[in-house]
């Protein structure tokens, strides 16, 4: 089996590439996405460590974390919808009625 | 002992401006209109009964204290209840002879101010306000209270706010948030003063009225009693270097509410937008309350810290005093010259402070005092220009006395008096300061040039007080000129009640200029009873006298 | 000296009402200020009781008389000092000298008498009655001042209150206190016509010049005070005392008399403080009579005369004469310039005002000659040196005494003349009497009723007002026999008896040589322009006799005046200041009268012989002379002058019609305009104001906008950009902000690295 | 304090100990059935036969009441605010509940439940005043009254409140950073939609989204810290990372792990540089949503903070002050001035708030800086202990004050934005004529902000100075009257962090005011004379707002003391 250490290794690497993309991505689904992508990080770094310390309630974790990014997933388009309902748009830069 | 007798000095004038305020808050312009009258008359019956109060207090009546020999960090009519006990806050108030005068001077002004400003627009507000001001005035004067004493020292803010955002001036706007921002920075920062202090208390042997949770007091007469004693064994209490920063943090908060130079560009401003009514109480009282907290606090406690920045303060004072009179003669608005020479004043009290000397601690206490009803008569004075000629600006008209010999023989007097013409008020008080100032200056060997700022300032506060009534009251030939501002209609003299606060005022410049023993001697007892209490203990042979 | 060794105490039921001596005129002074204010206009207040005139009048005479018991008292208890009665305890406080306790100070009020304050509170309070009565007959005759002369009278009371009190305060400290009282009423009666520009400026001049000067009496009194530790003369004048200072710090003691003195210039109007007084005559001619000639600036000397003590004490020997010497010429200096200035003023007002100038300075030179002596002769022991003292301090006093009461009496004469031709021409030009429709044109015409050019061959006209005018100004010029005579020689002498020692005060000396001369000059000027010759214009030729208020003190005076012979044989020329050469206490009158006389004309030592003729030929031949013969003449036709004052008339006819010459060039000359414009020191002094005063404080009222509460405001406005910076970084784009975020989160991350 | 029980989850004791949490579910339920009951029928399949089963289909008429579901909402939050009382009033007991494995997953103390205090509280005031809130027409919505009247919709809304009292109570009570971070991410959902629930107008989608997108990395970040915490320690038991934290703290692993938790934390308690959507938050969402996110979010992020700070990474590293002390220190710094100068210049009101309320989130930060140095010296720190626990104390009473000030003031907006807009300053004007009343209140709210004296926010303010102070000067008052000499040098730089907390009160002072100037001197907008919007539920709630602040201020003793034995429970770790 592989050496966690690999896993935590990768998950470190989509998690720097998640936070990346998160700012210097326009389009807010590929935010969304990035955001994603940092959970996941998460996820497997959880998973790695239950491995690496034989304790399942690593697996948990990771399973409430799923439903955790799913349900912010859900909120996110939804909110994303109306957004573009009224700005005709979901492009964070053009989305700034609201500022200083 | 009726010691009783002081609650109500707080209590009653707050609470009842409150119960007035909430009352008239939710009636309408017509039931205002028909409330005024009524208000302001209940307004002048418990102010005349606060006066009552400390008239009797001063004439033995309740409680007979004898203001005379109180010894230092004593005080009368005291009272203590737990307030927030885990912080060991109480409600402690107390009356010495440093505080009584300023007591009595507050109850006096506060029926003279109503009676000044009778016909003040939308009394059924203002009245209630003019008497929260005074509760507010009063409650940091008894305060015995560190927490409590700071309370009402910024509660004072308040009232005055409002009193200038409401029935001031033009610019009142800009002038009220000055006023406030700027004297409450210098709060906090003195209140971060006092927090220190009070956590440099010694929590291993904790004082009386600690705090459950803090294990220290808030309680003045404690703090001070322990200070003396630190102080009296020889060594710094709190340590050199601290007792000079937390004298130099409390100094800061008193010298801006004096105000000294450079201070002061709060008050010009506050003063010449504040109605008459605020601006008499403001300068009659409000500026008193730095002297005061002078004398109460950093005095009391860092005697040291005091000695150490004399020369720090004779500097501040002298330059207020000089800096304020040049500064009157460039003047061209009546209130502002005022306001001005109120910062000229205020220096007095700070040379007095600066020397070191009963005499001229006493002086200053007096300053305070004969200030306090002076520069009132002063600022009514301005507030009849207001009223009646719509304008302040000094050489907008002439020979007024013509038609207005009431008014011109107020500011006459007021301007004598405050120039420092001897059997008023005011001539006693600088009289002792430069005898003080001299004998220190003598004793110490300081240069005598210190003197030359005095001097010249006698010259010129006779100097722009003259030339602002020669060009607003006199001259104008047969015809007089009344001011452009009234455009044309006649000329009025001042309403019956404004002659009466104006004959009141007066009355006791003259009385405390023939007879200042009547408020002198308690100040005199008490400047000795601290100087031989706290000074001598303290710094024995320092080089502060001889 | 003398008077102060302590006394026996005289204590008589009429001394503890001294008090009242100035309590009353205070009670007047509220007392009409309000009747005045309730009944003004009323017919009953305004005419029987003349606006107050009538209140004032008794409570002037109740203090004359009670001022006179005291003065009895005094004369007969004869003692050197008397404390009337004990102090009122009135300021109390404490200092502390460098002991283990601080030790109680006082400044008290009580009442003190002592040979000075007799001689001064007699001239006051006499003269404040006789001007007072005249007052009644000049102001409520003058319809300008309808309802408003209360106000004159309640000012004149308490000035009188004033000046009374400050004769007899017992200490430096409510000598004071009573002087700044007078200075305020002076500066209330100059400005009694408030509604004229040039009288409200003067007033302003008046008192500002004057509190120029009082600030340094009120340092030099702190300076006293530090040296004393009391400013109550029982104290400051105690021998020991004195001793003691003089053996620690005699310099600075100098000091502190110096700048009281400074104090004294401002009151008296000496150079170069003397500005105010000309412009002073702004007020009613009564309030120069009173204040500006006979009472008030009399302070300034009083004052000077009070510091006798420390230059005649012995353990001060020889420590003081610089001082003396600078009073001496301060009063030389003054004395020549005013009397010049005097020589081409038209108004008749300024001509007297200018003539008070330089007699003051002569008193100046006078004590301070007196100081000089004492301060240098050995008088405690060598009699004759005590002698010489004596004498020159009592000649000083003597001409003071002198000047106040011919000054009085000329000022009440130039009132009465100006308040005639003013009649007259009112009469003439505008054919209303005064009623309705007076006050408005009443200032309309450039017509000047105070300049002798409308006035001329006055004598016939008011006999008695010429006939005081007459004495007055031969007592001021000094004419022999008369009045200021026997003081004004007294003071020349002691001038040069010091110049023989010092020669430093030849100065002084010349100069009061040289103003005799001047005097003698510009005096019969005035009276030849007003009363002798050909009336000068139609007005002139109407001018009628005055009335009885104004009659009766200049009756009196005048012959106060005539008999001052006879004060002088009382021994006033010498008793002011001792008690050995007391008020008739060795000689009777007439011994003390011939005495006078062989003294002053036939001295025993040759010097003063020729100096005394020297002075009398200047005063009273070359001056007068002059005088004569440029503006003598007779009177028109059918005018008939009273008998005593034809000769003077005929002689100046002679004179004129011998010596007349064209003074034309002199006159143009730019000496002459100089002194026209007062020598321009006024203009200096407005110049300094204006530019050097008024520019700084202007300069530093912008300074305290700009500067300081520009520091303000700058924090005010630069946080408010501060703000806007700070907003902008909140874009609006979620990018940025989740930049922001990873930023954070980089930061943290970079300070765990550092930490771990 | 009375001794910990344990119970197990579902067993016997449980409903008692979680009583006020259960009433939530409760209300949940109710507000999810009630107001769809109607008269619902289905048919039998295959017959003609409808059995009505009392939901959807036309509603009743009592159901269709679209203030029903406030009133659900505001009764349960509000019994559960009360239920927290009682239970403080009757000296609560500790309640520790564990999963059958042992582990450690509820802890009820005085600690937690102060926190429900403010978080019920605050929640139950926002649906009692937002009852007559959404009734009129939001921040220029488009739709029709009638949809706005939709009570379905109504029913979102209070059950996103509900929820999100929930998810909060858990944050409060867990004793696992995971159980923690599932409350807290419930809790942020429900205010992300919250914030976000006037989808007819602009700003508030757009303002909704910022508060989404910003949280969720951040959340995110904090999740990935959760992850290396657990790689380290191999349980996230809070119990157990802080004995691990003992033994092995600075290693690099859970230090950064702290780190990036913090960063979740620091969003939602609005540190710099994490604030930035507040502020867009704030003035998107309608106020009392805002009042929400201002103080009992923030205080869940506080509460987040202190458990992740003071328990897991508790200051006891070798030079007896915390590792994160510098980096808290600076945080709390750069906030506070942050807030205040960029609310100086900020026009909105609801704008200014949000900045404000970063400012007083520096603040709190600068009080937990404080505790972080307990110990710092040894020598004069004395009996630091208690110093701690006076800071902790100081930041419980801020948090439970700033719902009555902090709230109340948005309250107050919130009736000016029903009646056409908050978000201009001058929408203000006159308020002192239209209403006086209201605008003694916003003044009272206003200079209680500021820490004038008598108010609330000066006791709050006053304590943390007090507590940063007393930690600052530990005991050299004892040390100086033993004759030890001390110089300003000598005391803990927090000291510093007091005075820059003073000058930055006396800067706050001066929007506070410009807000009270423009509402007793302008003049009220053109259009906007008349009277304000009825509604007598959002002004009782103010009162009760005027009435704490001014109560607490002037007789802050018993609530003191409260807190005080909240934060004596916090210390049982200590």
């Amino acid at each position: 089996m592989i050496d966690p250490a690999l896993v935590s290794g990768l998950s470190a690497l989509m998690f720097v590439i998640g936070l990346g993309g998160a700012f210097t991505r326009k389009n807010a689904i590929i935010v969304l996405m990035c955001i994603e992508l940092m959970l996941n990080a998460a996820n497997m770094q959880f998973a790695a460590a239950a491995v690496h310390h034989g304790d399942t309630t690593g697996w948990v974790y990771t399973l409430f974390a799923i439903a955790i990014a799913a349900s912010e997933v859900a909120i996110g388009l939804a909110i994303f919808l109306a957004v573009y309902g009224q700005h005709e748009t979901i492009s964070l830069d053009d989305v700034d009625v609201l500022k200083n | 002992m009726q010691d009783w007798i002081s609650m109500p000095l707080v209590g009653f004038p707050l609470v009842a401006s409150i119960v007035l305020l909430v009352f008239v808050s939710n009636a309408d312009e017509s039931m205002r209109k028909r409330l005024s009258d009524p208000i302001r008359m209940a307004c002048l019956v418990f102010s005349l009964v606060l006066l009552g109060i400390t008239t009797g207090m001063f004439y033995q009546y309740f409680g007979n204290v004898s203001w005379e020999g109180i010894s230092f960090n004593t005080y009368e009519f005291t009272h203590r209840y737990n307030w927030i006990e885990s912080l060991g806050i109480h409600w402690t108030v107390g009356l010495d002879a440093l505080s009584f005068p300023m007591v009595w001077l507050t109850t006096f002004l506060l029926p003279v101010t109503i009676i000044a400003t009778w016909n003040e627009k939308n009394g059924a507000v203002y009245f209630p306000i003019v008497l929260a001001m005074g509760g507010a005035l009063i409650g940091v004067f008894v305060a015995l209270d560190l927490f409590m004493f700071y309370v009402f020292w910024e509660l004072t803010l308040i009232p005055m706010f409002f009193l200038i955002l409401k029935w001031g001036g033009k610019d009142r706007k800009y002038a009220s948030q000055k006023f406030f921002i700027y004297t409450f920075t210098a709060s906090v920062v003195m209140l971060l003063g006092l927090i220190t202090l009070y956590f440099f208390q010694d929590p291993v042997h904790p004082l009386n009225y600690a705090g459950s949770m803090t294990g220290r007091t808030f309680d003045i007469p404690t703090i001070t009693q322990h200070a003396l004693m630190e102080n009296s064994n020889g060594n710094w209490y709190l340590g050199a270097n601290i007792q000079k920063i937390l004298f130099a943090m409390l100094m800061l908060g008193f010298l801006v509410k004096l105000p000294a130079v450079p201070f002061h560009t709060w008050l010009p401003d506050a003063h010449v937008q504040a109605p008459t009514g605020g601006s008499m109480l403001l300068a009659g009282v409000m500026l008193k309350m730095g002297a005061y907290g002078m004398f109460r606090l950093p005095v009391s406690l860092f005697p040291h810290a005091l000695q150490y920045f004399q020369l720090v303060l004779m500097v501040i004072g002298m330059v207020s005093l000089v800096w304020g009179a040049i500064v009157c003669l460039g003047q061209t608005n009546l209130k502002k010259m005022v306001a001005y020479s109120s910062v000229s004043h205020m220096g007095v009290i700070l040379i007095g402070i600066a020397t070191m000397q009963p005499m001229g601690w006493a002086a200053a206490l007096f300053m305070m005092f004969a200030h306090g009803i002076i520069s009132p008569m002063l600022f009514a004075v301005c507030g009849a220009f207001k009223h009646h000629y719509h304008s302040m600006e000094i050489g907008a008209m002439r020979g007024m006395a013509k038609h207005s010999p009431w008014l011109a023989t107020s500011m006459m007097f007021a301007w004598m008096a405050s120039l420092g013409l001897p059997l008023l008020a005011g001539f006693v008080a600088e009289l002792m300061m430069l005898i003080a100032l001299w004998y220190f200056l003598a004793a110490e060997g300081w240069s005598v040039f210190w003197m030359v700022g005095p001097a010249l300032v006698l010259a010129i506060t006779a100097g722009y007080y003259l030339w602002s009534m020669q060009r607003t009251i006199f001259e104008g030939g047969d015809e007089t000129q009344p001011p452009a501002s009234l455009h044309g209609e006649p000329v009025p003299d001042i309403a019956n009640p404004e002659k009466l606060a104006m004959i009141l005022l007066a009355f006791f410049t003259i009385l405390f200029g023939v007879m200042p023993w009547i408020a002198l001697d308690m100040m005199h007892d008490w400047t000795i009873q601290i100087f031989e209490g706290l000074i001598l203990p303290v710094l024995g042979g320092f080089s502060g006298g001889a | 000296m003398a008077s102060t060794e302590s006394a026996p105490l005289v204590h008589s039921e009429w001394m503890q009402f001294a008090p009242l001596i100035i309590l009353l005129p205070m009670i007047a002074f509220a007392v009409i200020l309000f009747l005045g204010r309730v009944f003004n206009g009323h017919p009953f207040w305004k005419k029987n009781l003349k606006e107050g005139g009538l209140i004032a009048l008794p409570v002037m005479g109740a203090s004359l008389i009670l001022s006179l018991l005291l003065i009895s008292e005094f004369l007969k208890g004869n003692s050197g000092v008397d404390q009337v009665f004990e102090q009122i305890a009135w300021i109390n406080t404490g200092i502390w000298n460098g002991g283990s306790t601080t030790e109680p100070v006082s400044f008290g009020f009580g009442i003190y008498v002592d040979h000075v304050t007799v001689m001064l509170l007699f001239v006051a309070s006499f003269l404040c009655l006789l001007i007072n009565m005249f007052s009644i007959g000049y102001m409520n005759t003058d319809p300008i001042n309808d309802n408003r002369n209360h106000r004159f009278y309640a000012e004149f009371v308490l000035f009188c209150a004033g000046m009374l009190g400050m004769v007899l305060a017992d200490s430096f400290l409510w000598l004071f206190i009573f002087w700044e009282i007078m200075g305020l009423c002076s500066y209330l009666l100059i400005g009694f016509y408030y509604e004229r520009p040039s009288a409200a400026s003067a007033a302003k001049k008046a008192f500002l010049t004057t509190r120029i000067g009082d600030v340094f009496l009120m340092i030099g009194l702190v300076m006293l005070w530090d040296l004393f530790g009391s400013l109550d003369y029982a104290v400051v004048f105690a021998t020991e005392n004195i001793d003691a200072v003089a053996a620690s710090s005699a310099g600075t003691l100098q000091w502190a008399l110096g700048l009281m003195f400074i104090g004294a210039v401002g009151k008296s109007a000496q150079f170069p403080l003397h500005v105010w007084l000309p412009d002073a005559m702004e007020g009613p001619t009564p309030v120069s009579a009173l204040i500006h000639a006979a009472t008030m600036v009399n302070a300034g000397l009083y004052l000077v005369a009070r510091m006798f003590p420390f230059f005649g004490a012995e353990s001060l020997h020889g420590d003081l004469d610089d001082l003396a010497f600078i009073i001496a010429s301060v009063g030389g200096i003054t004395a020549v310039m005013a009397a010049a200035i005097a020589f081409v003023q038209m108004d008749l007002k300024k001509v007297l005002a200018y003539s008070t100038m330089s007699q003051l300075a002569y008193i100046f030179t006078g004590l301070g000659c007196a100081m000089y002596l004492a301060n240098t002769l050995d008088w405690h022991h060598d009699s004759d040196a005590h002698y010489i003292v004596v004498v020159a301090f009592g000649a000083a006093l003597f001409h003071l005494f002198n000047h106040a009461m011919a000054k009085g009496m000329l000022f009440m004469a130039s009132g009465s003349v100006i308040h005639e031709v003013h009649h007259a021409h009112h009469h003439l030009h505008h054919h209303d009497d005064h009623g309705d429709g007076h006050d408005e044109n009443h200032h309309d015409d450039d017509f000047d009723a105070q300049s002798m050019e409308n006035m001329g061959g006055l004598a016939s006209k008011m006999p008695i007002t010429a006939t005081a005018m007459l004495v007055g100004s031969a007592s001021i010029m000094g004419l022999p026999l008369i009045g200021g005579f026997w003081s004004k020689e007294g003071i020349i002498a002691n001038a040069w008896r010091v110049a023989q020692d010092d020669p430093r005060f030849l100065f002084p000396a010349m100069c009061v040589l040289l103003g005799a001369a001047m005097t003698g000059f510009y005096m019969s000027r005035m009276w030849f322009k007003t009363f002798a010759g050909k009336p000068n214009n139609e007005v002139a030729a109407h001018v009628g006799p005055t009335n009885i208020w104004i009659k009766t003190p200049l009756f009196i005076l005048t012959f106060v005046t005539l008999s001052s012979i006879i004060f002088a044989g009382m021994g006033f020329t010498h008793w002011a200041s001792d008690t050995e050469y007391s008020f008739l206490s060795e000689k009777n009158l007439l011994d003390g009268i011939l005495y006078e006389m062989e003294h002053a004309f036939a001295n025993s030592d040759p010097f003063f012989f020729i100096l005394t003729y020297v002075a009398i030929f200047m005063g009273a031949v070359l001056g007068p002379g002059l005088a004569m013969a440029l503006y003598g003449g007779k009177l028109a036709e059918g005018e008939e002058a009273k008998p005593w004052m034809r000769p003077v008339i005929a002689l100046s006819a002679w004179a004129n019609k011998r010596f007349h010459f064209d003074n034309t060039a002199i006159r143009e000359s730019t000496l002459a305009t100089a002194l026209e414009n007062r020598l321009y020191i006024d203009e200096y002094y407005d110049k300094a104001m204006v530019n050097i005063v008024a520019g700084f404080s202007n300069k530093v009222a912008e300074a305290d906008t700009e500067v300081i509460d520009g520091t303000i405001k700058a924090i005010e406005s630069g946080s408010q950009s501060l703000s806007t910076v700070v907003r902008s970084m909140t874009t609006g784009s979620a990018r940025d902000y989740i930049l922001m975020v990873a930023v954070g989160t980089l930061a943290i991350f970079l300070f765990i690295w550092g930490v771990a | 304090m009375s001794n910990l029980t344990t119970v197990e989850a579902f067993g016997d004791g449980f409903v008692s100990a979680l009583c006020p949490e259960l009433m939530l579910f409760a209300g949940l339920l109710l507000l999810i059935i009630v107001p769809n009951i109607g008269k619902g029928t289905f048919r039998i399949p295959g017959t003609q036969i409808r059995l009505p089963w009392l939901m959807g289909g036309t509603r009743f008429k009592f159901t269709s009441d679209p203030r029903l579901p406030a009133w659900i909402a505001s009764i349960t939050l509000g019994g559960a605010f009360l239920n927290v009382l009682y239970v403080f009033s009757q000296g609560l007991e500790r309640v520790v509940i564990v999963s059958e494995s042992g582990k450690e997953l509820l802890l009820i103390n005085g600690f937690s439940r102060i926190f429900e205090m403010i978080f019920f509280g605050a929640l139950a005031l926002a649906a009692f005043s937002s009852m007559n809130r959404l009734q009129v027409k939001g921040t220029g919505s488009k739709v029709s009254e009638q949809e706005l009247y939709n009570n379905r919709r109504q029913a979102d809304f209070y059950i996103l409140m509900v929820t999100c009292a929930l998810g909060m109570s858990v944050v409060a009570l867990a004793q696992d950073l995971f159980v923690l971070f599932i409350g807290l991410e419930l809790a942020s959902f429900s205010t992300y939609v919250l914030v976000a629930f006037l989808k007819e107008s602009k700003v508030g989608v757009e303002s909704g989204m910022k508060y989404f997108i910003v949280g969720s990395v951040a959340s995110g970040v904090g999740l990935y810290g959760l992850s290396m915490l657990y790689l380290w320690a191999g349980s996230l038991q809070f119990s157990v990372l802080a004995t691990a934290f003992a033994e092995s703290g600075t290693t690099a692993l859970p230090l950064i792990g702290i780190g990036f938790v913090l960063v979740g934390f620091g969003f939602k308690v609005s540190a710099a540089p994490f604030h930035f959507a507040a502020p867009d938050a704030y003035a998107g969402a309608i106020s009392p949503v805002a009042g929400v996110l201002a103080t009992a979010s923030k205080a869940m992020g506080m509460l987040g903070l202190v458990r992740m700070l003071l328990i897991v990474a508790a200051p006891e590293s070798s030079d007896g002050s915390a590792v994160w002390l510098g980096c808290l220190g600076a945080m709390a710094a750069i906030t506070m001035t942050w807030g205040n100068l960029a609310a100086l210049g900020s026009d909105n009101p609801k704008r200014m708030l949000a900045y404000s309320s970063v400012a007083h989130a520096g603040y709190m930060l600068a009080a937990l800086t404080a505790v972080g140095a307990w110990n710092w010296d040894a020598t004069v720190s004395g009996d630091a202990g208690a110093a701690a626990v006076a800071v902790m104390t100081a930041l419980l009473f801020h948090l439970v004050v700033l719902v009555a000030f902090k709230l109340g003031a948005f309250l107050v907006l919130s009736i000016l934005e029903s009646e056409g807009g908050a978000s201009r300053l001058s929408s203000l004007g006159g308020l002192a004529k239209r209403e006086p009343l209201l605008a003694v209140a916003m003044f009272i709210f206003m200079i209680s902000l500021a820490g004038v004296p008598p108010m609330a926010g000066f006791l709050s303010k006053l304590l943390v100075i007090m507590g940063i102070v007393r930690i600052a000067v530990g005991d050299m008052g004892a040390e100086i009257a033993d004759g030890g000499v001390y110089v300003l040098a000598d005391m803990h730089w927090v000291w510093w962090l007091a005075l820059l907390m003073v000058i930055n009160s006396a800067i706050s002072v001066f929007y506070y005011l410009r807000v009270v100037v423009v509402m007793f001197f302008d003049e009220p907008e053109e259009g906007r004379e008349g009277p304000l919007p009825s509604g007598w539920q959002v002004r009782l709630a103010i009162l009760a707002c005027v009435v704490t602040t001014l109560f607490v201020g002037i007789a802050g003793d018993a609530l003191i003391r409260l807190c005080e034995m909240a934060a004596q429970s916090l210390n049982y770790s200590w």
